[in-house]
């Protein structure tokens, strides 16, 4: 196996300063929502890391998620992947094509055996192999083939974590998520439509930094992310207290920022950290610029219900059922009375 | 993007993140004069209302001494007008911000120079006489 | 289909019918007993008026009563008007009756909401420690109370938790919070609870007969 | 007067305040067997179910508030005094058998089924303490009529031959001699001509045609006969064409608070008879209270279709008298205070009458406190004045209403009802108790004006 230098000494190669690596170690600390106090210890574990290979697989999805993701702005995308990981393939990202494109992977894997990284984005039709293929490959056959020497599993997105739209009702091509396929491999889920990049850059910081995955929910989410909802770290939060709600999307409450929850806001069922990291270099997040959270990253959010109607909304069963009920429940009066006075004439005639 | 910054934004209450943060730089200068320990807070983790952050930062102000620093793009580091407390800016290549913190210390550490910066730098001034 | 989508969903629909069955078989049964005619000359008017007099005067109590029954009277109000705060002025669920009912209403904030379910807990467990306890109510209580008292406390306590996010994630609480609902709705129209109907039929009753007689209703 | 609480006496006589099994002498009547006592009992709390009971039973919360209206239960503070306990087998027997859910309580045996035990235990609690006052329909928050759902459940009771015995028998002499203290028309024709006689006044009797019946009730004939004589000059005064029957002349009904429907009948029938027989627009009823229930609420639906006369109390006919001038009463310089009969007054509506007679006397009226409609009971209601073996606990009860009228310091208690007036009387013999009391009517009679009519 050749020789894999230290994070650390890539970076002096680069001519990365020591300011400029504490100022990275800073920022890493910030992003897996670390206390400060951890720099120190992020500091001496990234001097030494080496840097792992890493084979992103494409299936059944939009390149949303890659799109998010190179628009990380932590630290810096190129210092990142290009420095601290090595990234063996992606086929939208990489220039090789075709069979050479497959032979880096194997190459990849082969070299790295044990010890890569596979980031999975989009989800796996089990209907037909032929709904989504790669050089002649079906996305089974290359998730399960490519796992099999991994050592962790990162399913990128809603669809690679829980099938998401492809895998909506009625999910033509019986999509499944990787978690449904791979059983024997440590997997993170990191869903969103799209995730945000911070927190995927985070994970591959944190087994960067680490060597290993971190703490899971229970939907295989990090905790660091995905321990609150939208709703317990929204600003809009005081609204919700206080009932000022927006009831349309240009009303008042609408402008002065009330809360959205009358909208369909999911935020207090969704785990996410929008509200904290927030989008597009921290400027802001769905709920800021005035819309309701819609809940992507929990699973089968396209199937819960419409986007815009509230989360305390009921589903009750339609008028005809009641009505049926309702007759239903005549006739069983009439036959509960008539049984009572039939046993009560029956009474009368015995006394 | 005039157009955008045309919309008018009102912004009825704050989270109220303003006033607990100042009550912890209060209590962590208490521990810097007494114990000598420095406190670092990171204002990534708080959800901060729109405008909000603008306001903590006119709360804090501008103190004597501001420096620049360019490592991995630039960082901005700014004393406040409360002496002890600092106001750190990190921004990546593309001027992104990629963390913002406020730390209670005489001097943040990023300031001074690197034992690994001044060996390197030795090698380099050794390198002339070579 | 998560808990959630099961409570919000099919649980609820099976609430909701065996609500609307039950409730009218009830009604329907009592009232298609015999009835027996009155022949005895009115001294006052009975009918609809005499019902609807008494359905609301008894919502009072006389006042030789007043000292008797002082304690559980209030603590019956208290859990009352509590109940109907916390059930319809609360904003999630205003927008839950939105929902299904199209009608809108101003709610009240949710740290009001908060004190007053909080209230009507108090009242309730005060209630139920009386009935537990004192002989009259000892001896004359039955499965039915204690299960009652159970089925409306159950939504209370859930939707109260739901707030404190230490013990449970929201979607798990709301989950069980809305399954404690089509429990109470289910069980409503069977046992003592069905007095959220039967209290016309029955104070309706007394009011047609008594204030026929020109007696004290 | 005793200082004592009531709550906590310290009378060592009183019975124990924790539960106790019920005073043991289970009265039986007739020779059934133990089951067809059970199945009769049944049968007949079935028969009574409708839309009225039924919204009741159902209706009940529990709250047990009943037991604070209840003198039973304020007194002993013995739980099985709470009115809806009384009716507790009724209530098991509609749940089982005719409710909405009957079928689940019976597949599922969430109702036992009524065991002669329990039937002998409710014989005590639906007679010996429950005068079917109805004060506690009054304090309940839906409203329930539980004195009236005892009356019923007497009914089974009295079928089932589980009466206590002096009732049973009081209630077998009034359908066989027509009276429940023996007065035979003979005798009733005997005391009317004594009372002529004494009081030197007409009594017409037995007169074909006349526009009102006036009629007694045997306590007023055997112990009270003043009272005859006080009808007589009333219904003088008044100038009306009036008549007693010897045919029609018994107002109490022991038909009635016995549970025996058919005696019940039987009782109100001769009544309208006797009226309709001499076309009376106006039937008298004297001063009794259960003869007010009987013959003014239930009489036309016994009789099955609206009653060709109206049936009045004496007191409603004196206040009508009184008020539209008929009548003229002198003033009297007293204190007075009355005690409402819980069937005429609290149930019956008769509430204002003998308030707008007192008024025309002129008497210093003083209300009882928790009085009117709010009375407490004489303790001798619903026929419990006739079982021997409550008297103990009645004369218990009574201390309320001592209370209650020694509260107000007048110098007159009057009642319009005879059988209460026999109570107080009964009570005041074993109390030695200051008060005697008096009826509103002989104080009318004795003050009327001369030259009335």
């Amino acid at each position: 196996m050749k020789y894999k230098p230290t994070v650390g000494e890539i970076l002096r190669a680069r001519g990365v300063s020591r300011r400029g690596f504490l100022k990275y170690c800073a920022t890493t600390a910030s992003l897996l929502a670390l206390p400060p106090s951890m720099i120190p210890r992020i500091a001496e574990a990234i001097e030494n890391a080496r840097r792992p290979s890493v084979i992103w697989l494409s299936f059944q999805e939009c390149t949303g998620c890659t799109e998010s993701l190179t628009r990380s702005a932590s630290p810096t995308v190129e210092g990142l992947i290009f420095d601290a990981i090595s990234l063996d393939y992606h086929h939208t990202l990489q220039a090789a094509a075709g069979e050479q494109a497959e032979a880096a992977r194997h190459a990849a894997m082969e070299e790295n055996d044990g010890n890569y990284l596979v980031l999975v984005d989009g989800s796996i039709p089990m209907g037909n192999p032929g709904y989504s293929t790669i050089a002649g490959i079906s996305n089974y056959d290359m998730l399960m083939d490519t796992v099999k020497g991994a050592a962790a599993v990162v399913a990128i997105g809603s669809c690679a974590a829980f099938g998401g739209l492809p895998g909506a009702n009625p999910n033509p091509t019986g999509a499944v998520s990787v978690q449904d396929l791979v059983k024997d491999k440590p997997i993170v889920n990191v869903p969103g439509c799209p995730p945000i990049p911070m927190v995927m850059t985070a994970v591959l910081a944190q087994f960067l930094t680490f060597g290993k995955i971190p703490d899971l929910d229970k939907h295989g989410r990090p905790l660091a992310f995905f321990g609150n909802t939208i709703h317990d770290r929204c600003y809009r939060r005081p609204f919700y207290e206080q009932g000022k709600f927006a009831e349309s999307f240009d009303d008042e409450g609408a402008k002065a920022g009330w809360c959205l929850y009358k909208l369909g806001c999911k935020g207090p069922t969704t785990y996410n950290a929008c509200a904290t990291v927030k989008w597009n270099s921290g400027t802001s997040f769905p709920i800021e610029s005035g819309h309701p959270c819609l809940g992507c990253s929990e699973p089968r959010f396209w199937d819960k219900g419409g986007f815009y109607q509230p989360l305390s909304t009921g589903h009750f069963g339609s008028g005809t059922k009641l009505a049926g009920a309702a007759v239903a429940g005549v006739a069983l009066g009439v036959a509960a009375a008539a049984a009572g006075r039939r046993r009560q004439n029956k009474y009368t005639k015995e006394a | 993007m005039s157009q955008v910054d045309e919309i008018p934004v009102q912004i009825e209450a704050t989270h109220g993140n303003v006033r607990p943060i100042l009550n912890e730089v209060m209590h962590a200068l208490d521990k810097l004069l007494d114990k000598g320990i420095t406190t670092t807070i990171d204002l990534a983790s708080l959800p901060f209302a729109p405008g909000e952050l603008n306001e903590l930062e006119a709360t804090f102000g501008k103190g004597e001494l501001s420096a620049r620093l360019d490592a991995l793009g630039t960082s901005r580091i700014r004393e406040t007008t409360y002496p002890g407390v600092w106001w750190i800016e990190h921004r990546n290549v593309h001027d992104e911000v990629v963390g913002r913190y406020l730390e209670v210390t005489r001097l943040p550490e990023i300031l001074s120079s690197q034992d690994a910066d001044i060996m390197a730098g030795r090698a380099r001034l050794g390198e002339q006489f070579e | 289909m998560d808990l959630l989508e099961f409570a919000r969903g099919p649980a609820l629909q099976f609430a909701a019918l065996v609500l609307v069955a039950g409730t009218i078989w009830r009604i329907v049964g009592i009232v298609l007993l015999s009835k027996k005619p009155d022949f005895s000359e009115p001294r006052g008017p009975g009918g609809l008026g005499a019902a609807l007099k008494v359905i609301y005067t008894r919502a009072f109590t006389a006042a030789p009563f007043k000292k008797a029954t002082l304690y559980p009277k209030i603590m019956a109000y208290v859990m009352h008007i509590g109940l109907f705060a916390t059930i319809f002025l609360f904003t999630p669920h205003i927008v839950f009756f939105e929902g299904w009912t199209g009608f809108d209403w101003p709610g009240l904030p949710n740290s009001i909401i908060f004190f007053i379910g909080v209230a009507t807990v108090v009242s309730g467990v005060a209630l139920i420690i009386r009935r537990a306890t004192t002989p009259v109510l000892k001896l004359i209580s039955n499965f039915d109370d204690y299960f009652s008292w159970f089925v409306t406390m159950l939504p209370l306590v859930t939707g109260l938790l739901i707030p404190v996010r230490a013990l449970f994630r929201y979607e798990d609480l709301l989950a069980i919070h809305i399954l404690s609902v089509a429990l109470l709705l289910t069980w409503l129209p069977f046992g003592k609870l069905g007095h959220t109907f039967l209290v016309f039929i029955t104070r309706g009753t007394t009011g047609m007969v008594f204030e026929r007689r020109g007696a004290k209703t | 007067m005793s200082t004592v609480d009531g709550r906590h006496t310290l009378d060592r006589e009183a019975e124990r305040i924790a539960y106790k099994p019920p005073e043991i002498r289970h009265d039986t009547q007739g020779d059934m067997s133990t089951e067809e006592r059970v199945q009769t009992a049944m049968h007949h709390f079935v028969k009574d179910f409708n839309t009225q009971t039924a919204s009741y039973l159902d209706g009940c919360l529990h709250c047990g508030m009943c037991a604070d209206a209840c003198h039973y239960h304020v007194r002993t503070d013995d739980p099985r005094y709470t009115p809806i306990w009384k009716i507790e087998l009724f209530k098991q027997a509609y749940k089982r058998e005719v409710g909405p859910f009957a079928f689940f309580y019976r597949l599922f045996g969430f109702k036992k089924k009524v065991t002669i035990e329990q039937l002998e235990e409710w014989q005590h609690l639906l007679y010996d303490s429950c005068t079917v006052c109805g004060r506690c329909s009054l304090v309940c928050p839906m409203g329930i009529d539980i004195a009236g759902m005892v009356s019923m459940a007497r009914h089974g009771m009295f079928k089932a031959g589980l009466v206590p015995h002096e009732l049973h028998e009081t209630a077998k002499r009034a359908a066989e001699t027509g009276s429940p203290l023996g007065i035979t028309p003979e005798k009733f024709e005997e005391r009317l001509e004594w009372m002529a006689d004494e009081h030197d006044i007409d009594i017409p009797l037995n007169v074909e045609k006349a526009d009102v019946l006036a009629v007694m009730s045997s306590i007023e004939i055997q112990k009270y006969p003043e009272s005859m004589a006080a009808t007589a000059k009333i219904l003088n005064a008044t100038g009306e064409s009036w008549t007693f029957r010897t045919d029609g002349f018994e107002a109490t009904n022991f038909g009635m608070l016995s549970g025996n429907t058919d005696w019940q009948k039987e009782s109100s029938m001769k009544l309208i008879h006797a009226a309709i027989k001499i076309g009376a627009k106006t039937l008298v009823l004297p001063e009794c209270g259960h003869a007010y229930m009987a013959m003014r609420w239930m009489g036309a639906n016994m009789y099955g279709k609206p009653l060709p006369f109206k049936v009045q109390h004496v007191s409603e006919y004196i206040a009508d008298a009184l008020n539209d001038g008929r009548l003229k009463v002198k003033k009297v310089d007293k204190s007075v205070t009355f005690h409402d009969p819980c069937q005429v007054s609290r149930r019956g509506g008769a509430t204002q009458a003998p308030r707008d007679i007192l008024k025309h006397l002129g008497v210093d009226f003083r209300e009882m406190p928790q009085g009117g409609d709010y009375n407490w009971c004489c303790g001798g209601g619903g026929g419990v004045v006739t079982i021997k073996r409550a008297d103990k606990l009645r004369h218990r009860v009574f201390k309320l209403k001592m209370d209650q009228v020694e509260s107000t310091e007048a110098d007159e208690l009057l009642s319009s009802c005879a059988n209460c007036r026999q109570s107080f009387d009964d009570s005041q013999q074993h109390f030695n108790w200051s008060y005697k009391m008096g009826s509103l009517m002989e104080m009318v009679a004795e003050n009327l004006e001369e030259g009335n009519a």
